[in-house]
């Protein structure tokens, strides 16, 4: 067995399941406290990283002011979203506002297409060195740096949703928008919120995977990739999240491992995942840490 | 009263630290109404979750009919002729009346997604006609006419409670568990029920199990009361023995002896 | 006789494949312009439409459809191998020649004559060589490569790819030539089409000691994997398809890509030729300053218009333009090129019983230095014609 | 109010077979029947484009009805139907071309055998339930797909594989005026057979489960067992319509099947309304029509001085898919139950008409 | 108190003449009107499907999240018009409704879905108003798990003790004895009573049960198919004929018994 590929693989799998844990956050965010399953999360990313490049090459802004203000854009984005679209869908059957975010993607995939055109683009270099070497595995500075502001989006979680009281506006929310309603809870108020800083961490997680393979229409396809981790960890865990993202990261990792050593079955990195997914669910039909729903009667 | 037809042995159930039923044991004679009262939180519905095969007790088991049913899955209980409503409202909210009442003749229905399709060519029509005709009977008997065509989900709460007495017939049940039918019904409401439930007792002889608050109805219609509190049975007995004791007084009605008859109504 | 006729244009400029598809798209845009504000086909006008499926299938069919009935199109020019082998079938039984950008081997061989062809394609044809043929030419120049390096042992040839029909084309076909040719084959690495972090499949590239990598993909996963590959520090030699090299890649890239290799068949924009004049004055049909550069794939799209343009010229002399005639019109010439892109477009040989117009194939090789592409010529082939390759 | 049902007001029936019927009164089945009669007479009025767009409502139409059982009726949301709509097209090509049955046997032979493939990637619902279910049916779709690009010997791998026309008696379906018979054939019996389906003891179930399981199943409904069927049932309308869509087309690739199009079918039943089957036609030649009619409104553009800017010109394609996703959202956000349910209060509309109430 | 004493009093909530149509299509209220002054108990009482509930959520904006609408009339809450406010504006301003049926956030815990019920405060005497709750209620204060998991009683206690929380002016209560065994029932009404009297706040009470309902309130409305058929202070609801054998039980002095019904109905007559 080649020890050294399956270690690095491992590292690899490890720091961009982070990531994916990151952007399975704020998914699940949106999901928790509007129960809406956002098909539009990738174009988050998508929107992001062009803001950002846009910024950065023809506004020639340094790499971190630049790379704050196209947050707080998303920051305002989010929120105009929610505004504009998702407001009017309150109330209305779920899986019609799920449809509306395929839409969304659909909208904002061609727009960016529009505008930035359908050629990658590179960020300008940031750091003097790109990249960085542990147990022999070359890994990108930017990934570094999303693993630091990943933790520290974690604890913010976190503390959010287990101690301020807009945390369990959004849980009610979620669990029921008229009663959230009949509380004196701005349901509008809340989703905002939310679609607001989904948006933003998302952002990051764009701008970072931008850095590092250049930005194209394809970083919404991160959209997809988040949902075999989303729902590895439980739709509604935040630590859930993060678990199923570095999960689902190594195991492609590994997937890629085995296949190229022995299975040669080809493509194994992109499908294994699904695959330990629907085996996953079978013994644990809530994830990992996802709540089981009350059934009474 | 003829042989049971429901014997429950011992049962005893719990979800994690709460224990909702504690060797509980009782047995419900053919043919008679049978009320079950106590406190909230007793574990009444956690009884007829019991019988009805929602719960798995974790103790004890059901003979229901001769047959031992602790193990046997909601639906096949439902073939065996247990029928019941809930506590809090399970219509199929989205489907007209006559269609909830018509899912109550499942088990009863051959057809199926090859036969019933083919409609026309197959014995489907017929079928569907002929227990349509049965459930328009319960639909009459009910006084539910009215309504046999809207959604289910938008009828007032009376009225949802009338169609899921009406679903819970249609499954022809020997045995029908009703978990407090009359709850948030006005006083005409509740005679109206008090008087279907004495019909399909007496006409049809369905057994009834019934959970009620309402001391009047309890008193009123059932052959015998059992008293669950904190999830042990308290006592089993007629109901004037029953509103008699002690205990039951203090804990369940919180009554004086001459306030009962009076506030019964 | 005909006053006008139609001609349709599949284009993706909006899917998956836009990344090249549009450049492709306005050089035949631009031709079809350009063909009927100079007399169009001897003096009969042809008309156009350009219709963007997006790499859609069903969305081509209903096109195709939609031309064929209402229009009475008599040739059509197309784009993706999806597409372009969902229409065999029609066209072969509409009688309606079809001229893609899809060089999969498959297409080339009209009359089912080698046994592995799953179905003829009569009425399909395309400019340059297939995508089996130049993975074979590729193939060449490595194995001279290797021994010019002076090398020992067998190199390792490795496929990497998408598994989709487009990347899969020549998979089989070129991995038979390497053997041939003393390569190790080693198992394809799958890459998706969209860019992506590739590093896992790099981790694979270098343990395993591939040497030369032949990219099936195009456009943005070409980059990433570049990207990706040089974060781990592989050393390999990639070799990619025709749509998975031009300037713009390299100029995506940015440093990091290093002597990457890729075939063409046409000049560059910046090239001298003889037939590059009027190719200039094609781009001045969207572009009228005529100073945009544009890229390779542009320029063949250019080909497959005129090539098309002059086979209706000469059905038009022989019995009308139809369809029928347009594919005869195909065989006319021998080591044909259009008139005004000498240069320009490859000596080309269609017969009735092989589509294989072009067996030859440049190769190049380009680099990215502080700013600045480079691409230099290393090698023409010219590829046999062997009846085993036919469609294959 | 209660007892306003939606039924026209004047209008009485005497039997319960009468009360039975899948159209509310005689008059719209007379106008059904009409329809269907003037329908048969389209080839000879209308041009292949027409006849290709019908053909495509109609395959698109039946895969949408089987979603649309298994979303709208019962209640699960499914990622992967456009992989099951591959499969039944496959499969269907693989039977003719492996076995030489005949084609017309082939296809619901493909239509048993993808309910087969549904029913097994549809195990997982007896244990799960909601989105996680709708992942796991994602999981299918990339499975399924990967399945087709790898599997040569049923798919023809990358290289696709080829259908023959349908032929019955020496008649070959081979044009677009041929094949608009087998289409309409196909449309009006599967979409009878749904009608029938649930109008009767099964589909009843399905709804059942849908709305609340845990009380279906006291009811004596098999809950696991409807779970499945739903899926086998939803994937067999699927089959069918991919083994037409094969057959028409007459060759079949493993890239058209992907997550995009299972988006799609959803859209359909969406718009068209769940859990209403005259809506799920609705909703689908809704989305047939909407990208041809951009195409028409792209062309008028082009024309307009403002539309032949640069800009505009070459964004056409993406204004083009933009629009697609924006009139998805502004008919959602102004119709969020679908087609079906605007019809109904039309309906209900004129009903009552001058009263508002 | 007399009718003309409430009537002089300025009420707290004021419904004029409201109608309401569900789905564009069906009306349910036809012009209903209700007043209720500051500090008392106002009970609204009707059969099923009447529209009670439906008259609560129209006043507490909860009509548009069920495609309802209110089509005509006005509703006022002190000075304030709130029929065209948003649910949370009118929880802010101090109007609380307890929905029927508890409604109880079931995935989150007692504690948590009182903290809830303050939402609207930004006080910090929170914990001291759960300890409150607690002494109305002390039996939830031993139920640690999730709220989906309480009994149905209990679960009504949350709803009301949540609604505490708020520290409202106005409560609206859709039955709230529903389910209750005869003890709580009790209870509860003398919570609900206790409420009033100790904290001043008003009430909106919708009851089956007119018994309770009754005797807790100082006036009362009878609402049936949308329309108000009566109404009048305790005295003389409980002394109405009809309402004593529609809705207390036993016009006669002798209480009939549910067993020996006669199927027949006799009319009402205020219809
Ligand atoms: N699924 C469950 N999980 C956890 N605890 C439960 C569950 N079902 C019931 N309980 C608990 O069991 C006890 C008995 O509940 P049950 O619903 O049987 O009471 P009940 O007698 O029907 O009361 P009520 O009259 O209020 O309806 C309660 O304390 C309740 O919290
Ligand atoms: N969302 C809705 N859509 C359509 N109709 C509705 C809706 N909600 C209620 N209705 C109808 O409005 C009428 C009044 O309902 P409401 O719930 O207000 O009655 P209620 O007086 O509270 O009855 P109950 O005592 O049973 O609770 C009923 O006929 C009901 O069918
Ligand atoms: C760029 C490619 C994806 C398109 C190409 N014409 C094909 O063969 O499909
Ligand atoms: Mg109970
Ligand atoms: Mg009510």
């Amino acid at each position: 067995m080649n020890f050294e590929l399956l270690l690095q693989l491992i590292v690899n799998g490890l720091i961009v399941g982070l990531l994916y844990g990151v952007v399975g956050m704020c998914f699940v965010l949106v999901y928790k406290s509007t129960q809406i399953v956002n098909f539009a999360q990738g174009e988050f990313l998508l929107v992001g990283a062009w803001v950002c490049w846009a910024l950065l090459v023809y506004l020639q802004l340094p790499f971190f002011v630049g790379f704050l203000m196209s947050l707080a854009f998303m920051a305002l984005f989010g929120v105009a979203l929610q505004m504009i679209v998702l407001r009017p869908m309150i109330g209305e059957p779920i899986i019609s506002v799920i449809m509306v975010t395929i839409g969304l993607s659909m909208f904002f995939q061609s727009l960016t297409k529009w505008i930035f055109g359908v050629a990658p683009e590179s960020y300008p270099a940031v750091f003097d060195n790109q990249s960085l070497s542990i147990f022999g595995l070359n890994i990108e500075l930017a990934y570094l740096m999303s693993t630091v502001i990943a933790l520290i989006i974690m604890v913010g979680f976190y503390l959010f949703f287990k101690h301020s009281k807009h945390g369990l506006a959004m849980r009610a929310t979620a669990f029921d928008q008229q009663v959230a309603q009949s509380l004196g809870i701005s349901v509008k108020q809340v989703f905002a919120m939310s679609w607001g800083i989904a948006a933003t961490v998302s952002a990051t997680a764009g701008v970072v995977i931008g850095m590092v393979n250049g930005v194209s229409d394809s970083l919404s396809a991160i959209g997809i990739k988040v949902f075999p981790a989303v729902i590895l960890g439980g739709l509604d865990s935040i630590v859930g999240a993060i678990v199923g993202g570095i999960t689902i990261g190594v195991l492609e990792n590994l997937a890629e491992f085995f296949d190229s050593q022995y299975l040669h079955f080809g493509n194994m990195y992109d499908i294994a995942p699904f695959y330990v997914l629907l085996i996953i669910l079978w013994f644990k039909p809530y994830g990992l840490f996802g709540t089981k729903d009350i059934e009474r009667i | 009263m003829t042989k049971p037809i429901l014997q429950v042995e011992q049962i005893s159930l719990a979800f994690g630290g709460v224990k909702a039923l504690t060797d509980v044991s009782f047995e419900v004679p053919t043919g008679s109404v049978f009320s079950i009262i106590g406190p909230n939180g007793a574990g009444k519905t956690s009884m007829l979750n019991c019988i009805s095969g929602r719960y798995r007790p974790n103790q004890g088991r059901i003979h229901f009919d001769g047959r031992d049913v602790t193990k046997l899955k909601p639906n096949d209980r439902a073939d065996l002729g247990i029928g019941r409503t809930f506590q809090n409202l399970a219509l199929f909210g989205h489907m007209s009346v006559l269609d909830n009442i018509m899912v109550g003749r499942h088990h009863l229905m051959k057809n199926n997604w090859l036969t019933g399709p083919l409609y026309w060519a197959s014995p489907a029509q017929k079928e569907e006609l002929a227990h349509r005709r049965e459930v328009e009977e319960i639909i009459d008997f009910l006084d539910i006419t009215h309504v046999r065509k809207s959604v289910a989900g938008t009828l007032s709460y009376g009225l949802r409670k009338r169609v899921e007495l009406a679903r819970a017939m249609a499954l022809k049940p020997k045995l029908i568990l009703l978990d407090e039918p009359m709850a948030g019904m006005n006083l005409e409401e509740k005679e109206d029920m008090a008087r279907y439930i004495c019909d399909l007792n007496e006409e049809f002889g369905i057994t009834v199990v019934m959970i009620e608050h309402d001391m009047g109805v309890v008193m009123d219609i059932s052959h015998q009361v059992m008293v669950l509190d904190f999830g042990k049975k308290l006592i089993t007995g007629l109901p004037e023995q029953v509103m008699q004791d002690e205990h039951v007084k203090r804990a369940y009605l919180g009554l004086e002896e001459d306030d009962i008859m009076q506030e019964a109504g | 006789g005909e006053d006008s006729v139609f001609v349709g244009h599949l284009a993706d400029m909006s899917g998956p494949t836009a990344f090249v598809g549009k450049v492709y798209a306005d050089g035949v845009r631009d031709s079809l312009a350009y063909i009927n504000a100079n007399g169009g086909i001897n003096g009969t006008n042809l008309e156009f439409e350009t219709i963007d499926y997006a790499y859609k299938v069903p969305q081509a069919i209903a096109s195709y459809k939609k031309w064929k009935s209402r229009k009475g199109m008599v040739a059509m020019q197309g784009w993706g191998t999806a597409d372009t082998e969902a229409l065999i079938s029609f066209v072969a039984k509409d009688k309606m020649p079809l001229f893609s950008a899809s060089y999969s081997g498959h297409l080339t061989d009209p009359q089912g004559k080698n046994p592995k062809t799953k179905k003829p394609a009569p009425y399909n044809f395309f400019y340059g060589a297939s995508y089996s043929d130049s993975c074979r030419g590729l193939v060449q120049w490595a194995a001279e490569d290797w021994k010019a390096k002076g090398k020992s042992g067998k190199p390792k040839f490795t496929h990497i790819g998408a598994n989709h029909p487009y990347p899969n084309a020549p998979k089989a076909a070129c991995a038979a030539y390497a053997k041939e040719l003393g390569f190790e084959v080693m198992p394809p690495v799958v890459i998706s089409m969209k860019p992506g972090d590739f590093k896992a499949q790099c981790l694979t590239l270098k343990s395993s000691g591939s040497n030369y990598g032949y990219i099936g993909n195009l456009g943005g996963s070409v980059l990433s994997l570049v990207k990706s590959c040089n974060t781990v520090g592989t050393d390999i030699q990639f070799m990619s398809n025709i749509w998975g090299g031009d300037k713009k890649v390299f100029e995506a890239a940015g440093e990091g890509i290093k002597d990457y290799i890729f075939p063409t068949m046409t000049p560059f924009w910046s090239d001298e030729a003889p037939g590059m004049k009027l190719v200039r004055e094609v781009s001045k049909m969207s572009d009228p300053s005529g100073e945009q550069p544009r890229l390779h794939h542009y320029i063949r799209g250019v080909c497959s218009a005129f090539f098309m343009k002059e086979a209706m010229e000469w059905a038009k002399d022989n019995g009308g333009i139809t369809g029928e005639n347009i594919k005869k019109g195909m065989y006319v010439k021998d080591n044909w090129v259009p008139q005004g892109l000498e240069g320009v477009c490859l000596a080309a040989n269609w017969k009735a019983d092989d589509h294989r117009g072009v067996n030859q194939v440049n190769i190049y090789k380009g680099n990215y230095n502080n700013g600045d592409v480079q691409i230099e010529r290393v090698s023409q082939m010219t590829l046999e014609r062997r009846s085993d390759w036919l469609g294959f | 109010m209660s007892s306003l049902s939606m039924r026209p007001c004047g209008d009485f029936r005497t039997s319960y077979k009468q009360d039975n019927t899948i159209y509310e009164t005689k008059t719209i089945r007379r106008f059904a029947i009409v329809v269907i009669a003037l329908a048969c007479g389209a080839p000879w009025v209308l041009d292949a484009y027409y006849l290709t767009l019908f053909i495509q409502i109609s395959y698109l139409g039946i895969a949408a009805l089987g979603l649309n059982i298994l979303v709208g009726f019962t209640g699960q949301i499914s990622l992967g139907h456009g992989a099951f709509f591959g499969f039944g097209a496959f499969a269907s090509a693989w039977m003719n071309q492996s076995f030489g049955i005949p084609v017309f046997l082939c296809i619901p032979l493909a239509g048993f055998l993808t309910m087969a493939v549904g029913m097994m990637f549809g195990m997982p619902a007896a244990r799960i339930k909601g989105l996680y279910l709708a992942i796991a049916t994602l999981a299918a779709q990339f499975i399924i797909e990967d399945f087709f690009g790898r599997a040569e010997w049923f798919s023809g791998g990358s290289a696709g594989s080829m259908a023959e026309p349908i032929s019955l008696f020496g008649l070959v379906f081979d044009t677009d005026e041929k094949f608009y018979f087998i289409a309409l054939f196909a449309l009006v019996f599967m979409y009878i057979w749904g009608c029938n389906l649930m109008r009767s003891r099964d589909g009843r179930a399905f709804v059942a489960v849908r709305d609340h399981y845990l009380s279906a199943e006291i009811m004596g409904v098999k809950l696991n067992k409807y779970r499945l069927l739903s899926f086998g049932i939803s994937s067999f309308y699927a089959g069918i319509g991919g083994a037409l869509y094969a057959h028409y087309l007459g060759y079949v690739s493993a890239e058209g099947f992907t997550i995009f199009m299972s988006v799609q079918f959803l859209a359909m039943v969406i718009i068209g309304g769940l859990g209403s089957i005259k809506g799920t036609l609705m909703g689908v030649v809704f989305m047939v029509l909407l990208p041809e009619a951009l195409e028409g409104g792209v062309g008028l553009m082009k024309a307009t001085d403002w539309g032949n800017i640069p800009m505009v010109v070459d964004g056409l394609a993406y204004i083009k898919e933009m629009a697609i996703g924006l009139v998805i959202i502004l008919f959602l956000i102004f119709e969020p139950q679908g087609l079906a349910h605007r019809w109904q209060q039309i309906k209900n509309y004129w009903k009552f008409y001058p009263f508002s109430y | 108190m007399t009718q003309a004493a409430l009537k002089t009093a300025e009420p707290l909530l004021a419904i004029n003449n409201i109608e309401v149509v569900y789905d564009e299509v069906i009306q349910v209220l036809r012009g209903v009107s209700i007043e209720v002054p500051e500090g008392q108990i106002v009970t609204l009482l009707g059969p099923n499907g009447a529209g009670k509930s439906t008259t609560l959520k129209a006043i507490s904006g909860l009509l548009k999240s069920e495609d309802g609408e209110v089509t005509r009339g006005d509703i006022h809450f002190g000075t304030q018009r709130i029929d065209t406010q948003s649910p949370e504006q009118i929880v802010r301003s101090g109007l609380f409704q307890v929905m029927e049926g508890r409604r109880i956030v079931e995935d989150m815990t007692v504690i948590e879905n009182l903290k809830l019920g303050a939402y609207t405060r930004s006080d910090n005497e929170i914990n001291d108003d759960i300890e409150m709750v607690f002494r109305y209620f002390p039996r939830l204060k031993e139920r640690t798990g999730l709220a989906g998991y309480l009994s149905g009683g209990e679960q009504q206690m949350l709803a009301i003790g949540r609604a505490l929380m708020a520290r409202p002016k106005m409560i609206c209560l859709d039955e709230p004895s529903m389910g209750l065994s005869p003890l709580l029932v009790k209870e509860v009404f003398a919570i609900i009573d206790k409420i009033n009297k100790e904290q001043g706040i008003t009430m909106l009470l919708v009851e089956q049960n007119a018994n309770y309902a009754l005797k807790a309130a100082d006036y009362g409305y009878i609402l049936e198919s949308g329309k108000i058929v009566l109404d009048g202070t305790r005295e003389q609801l409980l002394n109405n004929e009809d309402v004593k054998e529609f809705y207390l039980g036993g016009g006669s002095d002798e209480r009939k018994s549910f067993k020996n019904l006669k199927s027949y109905k006799r009319r009402k007559r205020w219809l």
